[in-house]
């Protein structure tokens, strides 16, 4: 590990306790079967069903916009910004930029996450700016750019879905011209099962395939509902054709089943404010 | 490169009548060129030349120590550079982003071990692993680099030598390989279900394969479709512009059976490859 | 163990079999890619380079940094990581990446006519593709390449060749990497061998100042040699391309 | 309030686009019809027996100045040929970020432009009221106070009092009485102490 | 027009509220903001809790690994606090290494840990010059709104006291570690030291518990941590200069405080059981 | 309970506009000060100069310690110094630690305060740093024991000349408050002898320099 000069060093090396518990030698079939049996997984929801939303905005004072969202044990804020001047850039814009920056907490995942963000964390805030990107209206703000920033404070599975929908909420919250509210959810194959809204247990076991020969992946799919767009899709491990286009209307249809609550959300603020300001 | 709208116009009508600006139909991909063993002192290597799109690929293969996660697991590292003769955008640390989202999609490609089996490449069990670095050079940005640079980077994989290990003696902590000596006595990867990518551009309404800049810039929305045998591996979408599902749908399927033909297209191609040539770029 | 290994055997070869004041096959093209204004690869031995030069155009970034007396000539030099033995981290950035910028921009502007194009810039990228000694000196010779493909004004050719002394005593043309490995001294011209004036000159290790004239001699008169086999290879160039206008080629 | 205030989302589909509706502020138009692009109410404006359709939100707003736009802005750095400063507000709306600006010499005032002296007009920390220009440059606004009501609107004398204006070139010290020159907002600066009331 | 003043000129803005003898957000001098304290919220973690203080909030995340003890203490574990001010919580912040202040408010976090002796390091220690935890504490602030240091201890102390660590079976001879999991232990808390913050403003008025505003308009400011009836900090770091009289007030303020919030944290703790 | 020896030597820089290396005891710091020059266009201040110090430890580059260091003298200084006379432009202070052997934060806040009188640059106040230590046997002493373990508590006061206010205080270690009242007390003391030591050393400049 080199040495970092502006944080506080910890021991040059430091190992995860997690790798010396007791070895887990149940196969990955069983795993699987005990996270989901006969349509009912571990947390007694249906394939289909997703958990407990909790979604309020207006949490960070010092932001212009900012949202909190919990899906499930997930837990993420994101936070926006006023437009500012494009750095590095001199020719003249036409449509506005907006930049993501996507993070895990330190300690939000089983292994500890370093201050710096990771390819991982770049990729996600890379996926985030293209769901984002075609739901906003870049084009009044030319030049100029709007930062978005996700903080996953608790990895509890499907947290780049969560992302999404917080940082939709946090840019209406902001005052961000927009085409349309952004909902997003990931969808993981495993055994010729399908689950909706996935927890991080279900996702390590999404990752890899079991013995035989069925798909195995996990989707992610974001969607401006009102006009029917995807505006992100995101789609890993292997799949068969039939599978990934099974899961996409799969996945439409759980986007656009918590549109309402985002809806609702999102008025209440509307409410409150109108209140106010009389 | 930039497009005024009467360009942009001239472009989508192309697509429209199935007869783009430089005489394709919408499922044709541009002319290919493809060598290896150009890179004297890799253990494979490729360039491949799709019009005017330039990636050389290297592949360099080290002795590592697995994640402790995953003991029986070697290890497969993609890093893109791109390199400022393509375009004085990429001076400095110009294409990183680019760089960055290219060698992600290749990481979510090679993810799933139905793809590429990284458990071929552990020599002992939590101590010892093969760790692929496999190093892409973009020189040349003509357009639908997703395409060529997975069709490059299959190449100089297949095109790849592992040394043979003969045996593995362990005493205490001290581990010693024996690696035959012998230059021949290598081994092939396996990459029969390594995945092609195949990039789908919407223009109008109608989807394309293998757009050039020109067809980029004119794009409401693109996916990339990375093929891994006849199954899907990653699908992503990239660019701004959003898709209806519908579209989405169809765009997936088109780069379904279009990957399937670039395969096999590739593996005729890889078998035809001359053992001694000799030509790089001063042909 | 290095050190019994002789630079030079009794007989008067080299390692690889030249001789003391042979050059590596040098090998190169122009024209290699249509995106840049100009283009070239070049091969030294097992030294692979290649150069793109666009411009001159309207400068980049910062416009405060425009020369109102001339072009701004921008360089970078990078290497890909799988071009070295040992795998390198990083293609550019480096201590090294700057200095060889920094001297190949220095060899450049002695060159190019950069009077000719004030508020302007011209920005030349090499990029190593293996590097088996004698980077710089291919660096130079393919952005002088690449520069004439784009049909810049050059004062001359601006050539570079590295010499060394071999058993302290013979000077010796163009080292490859298994000779600098053993650690001759090595010596860098960078020069303009039609007025034979010397544009950048550096050394690595040392021998007695006794020995420099002959060894700058011989590194000067690589030098000519490079520009004797650029030059035959950028009239071929010319013909090819001429020819295909329609050119009428009288010899 | 004649009646509730309609509430929207963006997204949302607000009517037919046709002769009598056209989409203003805070809406788009798609496929014919009017969709909302802000979390707010709504608001129809008649203005030439055509309605307008406009959504404002009461909370916080997402604003970029545009052309035409006038802006307060703070002087912090002057040279013979411009001045630079920071825009702070946007007609009324407080900007949580500033942007920043460019007062041309030669846009100091509308009248004897060759004559104006940026140091007679201006010092680093005046709060300016300007108009924004055509925008050219990526980075900067260009900003002119060619303009009777635009100019210096509170300013500091050197010594760190209130100044008030006495011309359209002068301001006066409130305590030491001296006179400074600047180019004066034709605006009654409000008593700030009245604010509280 | 407020808001437009108070962006324009709120050096002045706030001399007009303070000499009527109160702040703009309606409190007096003295007064502190309500204070919110979530313990183990955070499950990844192996202690955690958010605070909120006013606005700002501060959410503090423990992980403990196995690290070798350093040479020279090799019956000692090791403690190693960060404080992320990322941009997320404030404009003022840019994305990147962190900055001079956040720098100087970690340094300021591990001083406190190390001179309250809240946890003692030999506690950490597995077996000596070979095996011990290594504590790592991340801070992120969530949301910057002024007293942040103050807010970073009650969420230290928070965590530190919902903190459990699994046992441990260790082989010293082979180094072969065993870890049960499911049996966890709390680490042993020996004190409770509590911060308060102070501002001085334009050179008279000294405010509690400032809002970022505030610090930002303040001459000096002050930081008091009291542990029980011990001092562990008195940190001012220059600004307009202060009487003893003054700066003793400010300690036998904090006193009174810190009893409070002692009772939030064993009452927060408790209703986590 | 006698503090160790201050010694002082002005200029002994050639480029900054005031220097000075200063000892107390067997702890040394030179101090250089550069301004009001230049600033940079991020850090323009409208209504003071920006002030800005850097600390450089003995050997290797500055961790997050050093920059704690750095942030109380940079505000000590900005405190003292007559910032609002050079607004657009930049004070940066810079200090080198030669030699540490317990009293360093207080010997850098000295040099400082040399320094900045050594540039002639125009102050509202002196300053002077006085560090005060707790040993085992409870006793408060200004000089550092031997044995750094032996130091339960270390106190650092800096007072202006003016009418003596504590600028900064740092305190390391834990304590009770009436022993943070007396070593306040000690310390208030013995600033009175480091101001008139500057006193003196400013003095021997002046004589210095009209014998040259």
């Amino acid at each position: 590990m080199t040495i970092d000069h502006k944080r506080i060093n910890g021991p040059e090396e430091t190992i995860p306790y997690e790798l010396f518990q007791k070895l887990n030698t149940k196969s990955l079939t069983t795993q699987f079967n005990e996270c989901s049996k006969d349509g009912i997984r571990k947390d007694k929801r249906k394939t289909d069903e997703h958990r407990k939303i909790f979604i309020t905005t207006g949490v960070v004072s010092q932001a212009k916009g900012s949202s909190y969202i919990e899906l499930g044990n997930t837990k993420v804020i994101v936070s926006v910004f006023d437009p500012r001047e494009i750095p590095n850039r001199t020719d003249y814009s036409l449509k506005g930029e907006i930049d993501c920056e996507f993070k895990f907490a330190p300690f939000s995942c089983p292994k500890r996450k370093l201050q710096q963000q990771d390819s991982e964390e770049k990729h996600y805030s890379a996926i985030m700016k293209q769901a984002l990107e075609s739901a906003v209206c870049r084009h009044e703000f030319p030049n100029f750019q709007v930062d978005i920033y996700a903080l996953v404070l608790h990895n509890g599975g499907s947290a780049l879905s969560a992302a999404i929908i917080a940082a939709g909420l946090a840019l209406s919250h902001a005052g961000v011209p927009m085409y349309d509210l952004i909902t997003s959810v990931t969808l993981g194959l495993q055994n010729g099962e399908k689950l909706v809204d996935l927890t991080l247990e279900e996702e390590t076991l999404c990752l890899s395939p079991i013995a035989d020969s069925k798909s195995h992946g996990i989707v992610v799919l974001s969607l401006l509902s009102t006009h029917e767009q995807v505006s992100q899709f995101f789609q890993t491990g292997n799949l068969t054709l039939e599978d990934v286009v099974e899961c996409t209307h799969l996945l439409t249809k759980a986007c656009k089943d918590i549109v309402p609550l985002i809806q609702k959300t999102l008025a209440k603020h509307v409410v409150k404010n109108v209140k106010e300001s009389i | 490169m930039a497009l005024c709208e009467a360009e942009k116009t001239f472009v989508l009508h192309g697509v429209e009548e199935n007869f783009r600006i430089d005489g394709r139909e919408r499922e044709d991909y541009r002319p290919m060129e493809l060598e290896t063993s150009i890179v004297s002192h890799a253990f494979g290597s490729a360039r491949l030349r799709l019009a005017n799109t330039d990636v050389l690929v290297a592949v360099k293969i080290e002795v590592d120590i697995p994640f402790p996660e995953k003991p029986n697991e070697g290890k497969i590292e993609f890093f893109v550079d791109c390199s400022a003769n393509a375009t004085p955008d990429f001076e400095g640390r110009g294409g990183e982003d680019l760089a960055i989202e290219l060698s992600n999609s290749l990481s979510t490609a090679y993810q799933s071990s139905r793809a590429f089996d990284l458990s071929k490449l552990c020599i002992l069990k939590g101590r010892k692993c093969w760790k692929i670095y496999v190093d892409i050079l973009l020189l040349e940005c003509g357009g639908n680099l997703f395409d060529a640079v997975s069709l490059a980077v299959k190449a100089a994989l297949w095109n790849a030598q592992l040394p043979l290990v003969k045996s593995v003696h362990v005493d205490g902590n001290n581990i010693e390989m024996d690696v035959s000596e012998e230059l021949y006595d290598c081994q092939k990867l396996d990459i029969k279900n390594a995945p092609v990518m195949v990039t789908v551009c919407k223009i109008g309404d109608y989807c394309i394969v293998d757009p050039n800049q020109a067809e980029e810039k004119c794009s409401v929305g693109s996916i990339v479709v990375a093929v891994s045998g006849d199954r899907l591996s990653t699908v992503l979408q990239t660019g701004a512009g959003s898709l209806h599902p519908t579209t989405l749908v169809e765009s997936m399927k088109l780069g379904h059976t279009v990957g399937q033909r670039l395969n096999q297209a590739l593996w005729e191609a890889l078998q035809q490859i001359p053992e001694d040539q000799d030509v790089g770029f001063l042909k | 163990m290095s050190r019994n290994k002789e630079l030079l055997s009794k007989i008067g070869l080299r390692l690889d079999g030249r001789r003391a004041n042979e050059l590596r096959r040098i090998r190169c093209k122009l024209g290699v890619f249509t995106e840049p204004d100009g283009s070239a690869y070049i091969e030294q031995g097992l030294t692979k380079v290649l150069a793109a030069v666009y411009g001159p155009h309207q400068v980049r970034g910062q416009r405060s940094k425009a020369q109102h007396d001339g072009a701004l000539v921008n360089c970078q030099f990078s290497m890909a990581v799988f071009s070295t033995g040992e795998r390198k981290r990083r293609p550019r950035g480096d201590r090294k990446s700057t200095e060889l910028s920094m001297h190949l921009q220095q060899a450049l502007l002695a060159a190019i006519k950069t009077e000719l194009y004030p508020w302007s810039q011209i920005d030349v990228y090499v990029e190593v593709l293996h590097a088996d000694g004698g980077i710089y000196p291919a660096c130079v010779n393919a952005a002088t390449l690449a520069l004439i493909d784009a049909g810049i004004p050059l004062k001359e050719y601006v050539c570079a060749c590295t010499a060394s002394l071999a058993n302290n005593d013979v000077p010796m043309l163009d080292i490859s990497h298994q000779e600098e490995a053993i650690g001759g001294p090595t010596l860098t011209v960078a020069a303009l061998p039609m007025s034979g004036k010397i544009v950048l000159m550096e050394m690595s290790q040392r021998f007695h100042l006794d020995h420099l004239p002959k060894v700058l001699e011989k590194a000067l008169q690589g030098c000519k040699d490079v520009k004797n086999i650029l030059d035959e290879a950028v009239r071929l160039h010319v013909q090819d391309v001429g020819s295909s206008t329609g050119w009428v080629i009288k010899n | 309030m004649k009646n509730e205030p309609l509430l929207c989302l963006p997204g949302q589909r607000l009517c037919l686009s046709d002769k009598t509706h056209t989409s203003g502020q805070g809406t788009y138009e798609r496929q014919g019809y009017i969709y909302s692009m802000l979390a707010g109410t709504v608001d129809i404006v008649e203005k030439d027996g055509v309605q307008i359709v406009e959504v404002h939100t009461k909370g916080e707003q997402t604003i970029v100045p545009v052309q035409g736009d006038i802006v307060t802005a703070q002087v912090y750095i002057i040279t013979q040929q411009f001045c630079k400063c920071f825009i702070k507000c946007v007609g009324d709306t407080v900007l949580r970020r500033h942007f920043r600006g460019v007062l041309r010499r030669e846009d100091v005032r509308a009248t004897e432009k060759d004559r104006v002296e940026i140091y007679k007009s201006f010092r680093p920390g005046d709060i300016i009221l300007a108009r924004i220009l055509p925008i050219t440059e990526a980075h900067t606004y260009q900003l002119s106070t060619a303009e009777n009501e635009l100019g210096v609107v509170i300013a500091h004398s050197e010594h760190g009092h209130p100044l008030v204006p006495i011309s359209w070139t002068e301001m006066q010290c409130t305590k030491t009485f001296v006179k400074e020159p600047r180019k004066v907002a034709k605006v009654v600066p409000e008593n700030p102490k009245d604010m509280e009331t | 027009m407020a808001v437009e003043y108070k962006t324009l000129h709120p050096q002045k803005y706030y001399n007009y509220y303070l000499a009527n003898n109160i702040r703009p957000d309606g409190r007096e001098f003295d007064k502190y903001r309500p204070i919110v304290l979530n313990v183990n919220s955070v499950e990844t973690a192996d202690g955690s809790a958010i605070c909120k203080i006013g606005q700002t909030t501060v959410i503090c995340g423990i992980k403990a690994e196995f690290c070798r003890p350093k040479a020279e203490t090799p019956n000692e574990g090791f403690i190693v606090p960060n404080l992320e001010l990322p941009p997320l919580c404030s404009p003022k912040f840019k994305p990147g290494p962190p900055s001079d202040q956040a720098q100087v408010l970690s340094q300021l976090i591990a001083d406190i840990i190390k001179n309250s002796n809240c946890v003692d390091l030999k506690d950490l220690c597995l077996h000596p010059d070979k095996l011990a935890w290594c504590l790592f504490i991340d801070f992120i602030c969530l949301d910057f709104d002024g007293a942040i240091i103050d807010a970073c201890i009650i969420a230290l102390m928070g965590a530190l006291k919902t903190v459990t660590l699994p046992t441990v079976d260790y082989d010293a001879a082979l180094d072969n570690k065993l870890v049960n999991i499911e049996e966890r232990h709390p680490l042993k808390i020996y004190s409770t030291p509590v911060s308060t913050t102070y501002i001085i403003f334009d050179d008279k008025y000294i405010l509690t518990d400032p809002t970022v505003e505030e610090e930002n308009l303040c001459s000096g400011l002050v930081t008091i941590v009291l542990n029980a009836d011990e001092v562990c900090c008195v940190h001012k770091p220059g600004g307009t200069a202060l009487n003893e009289g003054q700066l003793f007030d400010c300690i036998q303020k904090s006193k009174k405080r810190s009893k409070y919030i002692n009772e939030l944290i064993v009452s927060a703790v408790k209703a986590l059981n | 309970m006698e503090k160790g020896e201050l010694q002082c030597k002005f200029g002994i820089l050639s480029r900054p506009d005031g220097s000075v290396m200063l000892s107390e005891g067997n702890t040394t710091v030179i101090a250089g000060i550069y301004g009001p020059v230049e600033v940079k266009m991020q850090k323009v201040l409208i209504e003071k100069a920006a002030v800005e110090c850097h600390y450089r430890p003995k050997s290797g580059l500055p961790g997050v310690e050093d920059r704690f260091y750095e942030s109380i003298i940079r505000n000590i200084c900005e405190t003292a110094l007559a910032a609002s006379m050079f607004p657009r432009s930049a004070i940066s202070v810079v200090i080198q630690e030669m030699q540490n052997s317990g009293e360093l934060i207080s010997c850098a806040i000295n040099a400082a305060c040399l320094a900045c009188l050594d540039s002639g640059i125009d102050m509202k106040c002196m300053f002077a740093a006085v560090s005060c230590f707790l040993g085992e046997n409870n006793q408060l002493s200004l000089v550092p024991p031997v044995n750094r373990k032996e130091i339960k508590a270390t106190f650092v006061f800096v007072f202006d000349n003016i009418c003596g206010k504590i600028i900064a205080s740092h305190t390391d270690g834990k304590f009770s408050e009436s022993l943070y009242e007396e070593a306040l007390y000690i310390c208030m003391n013995e600033s009175k002898n480091i101001f008139s030591f500057f006193k003196k050393s400013l003095f021997e400049r002046e004589e210095k320099g009209k014998k040259k």
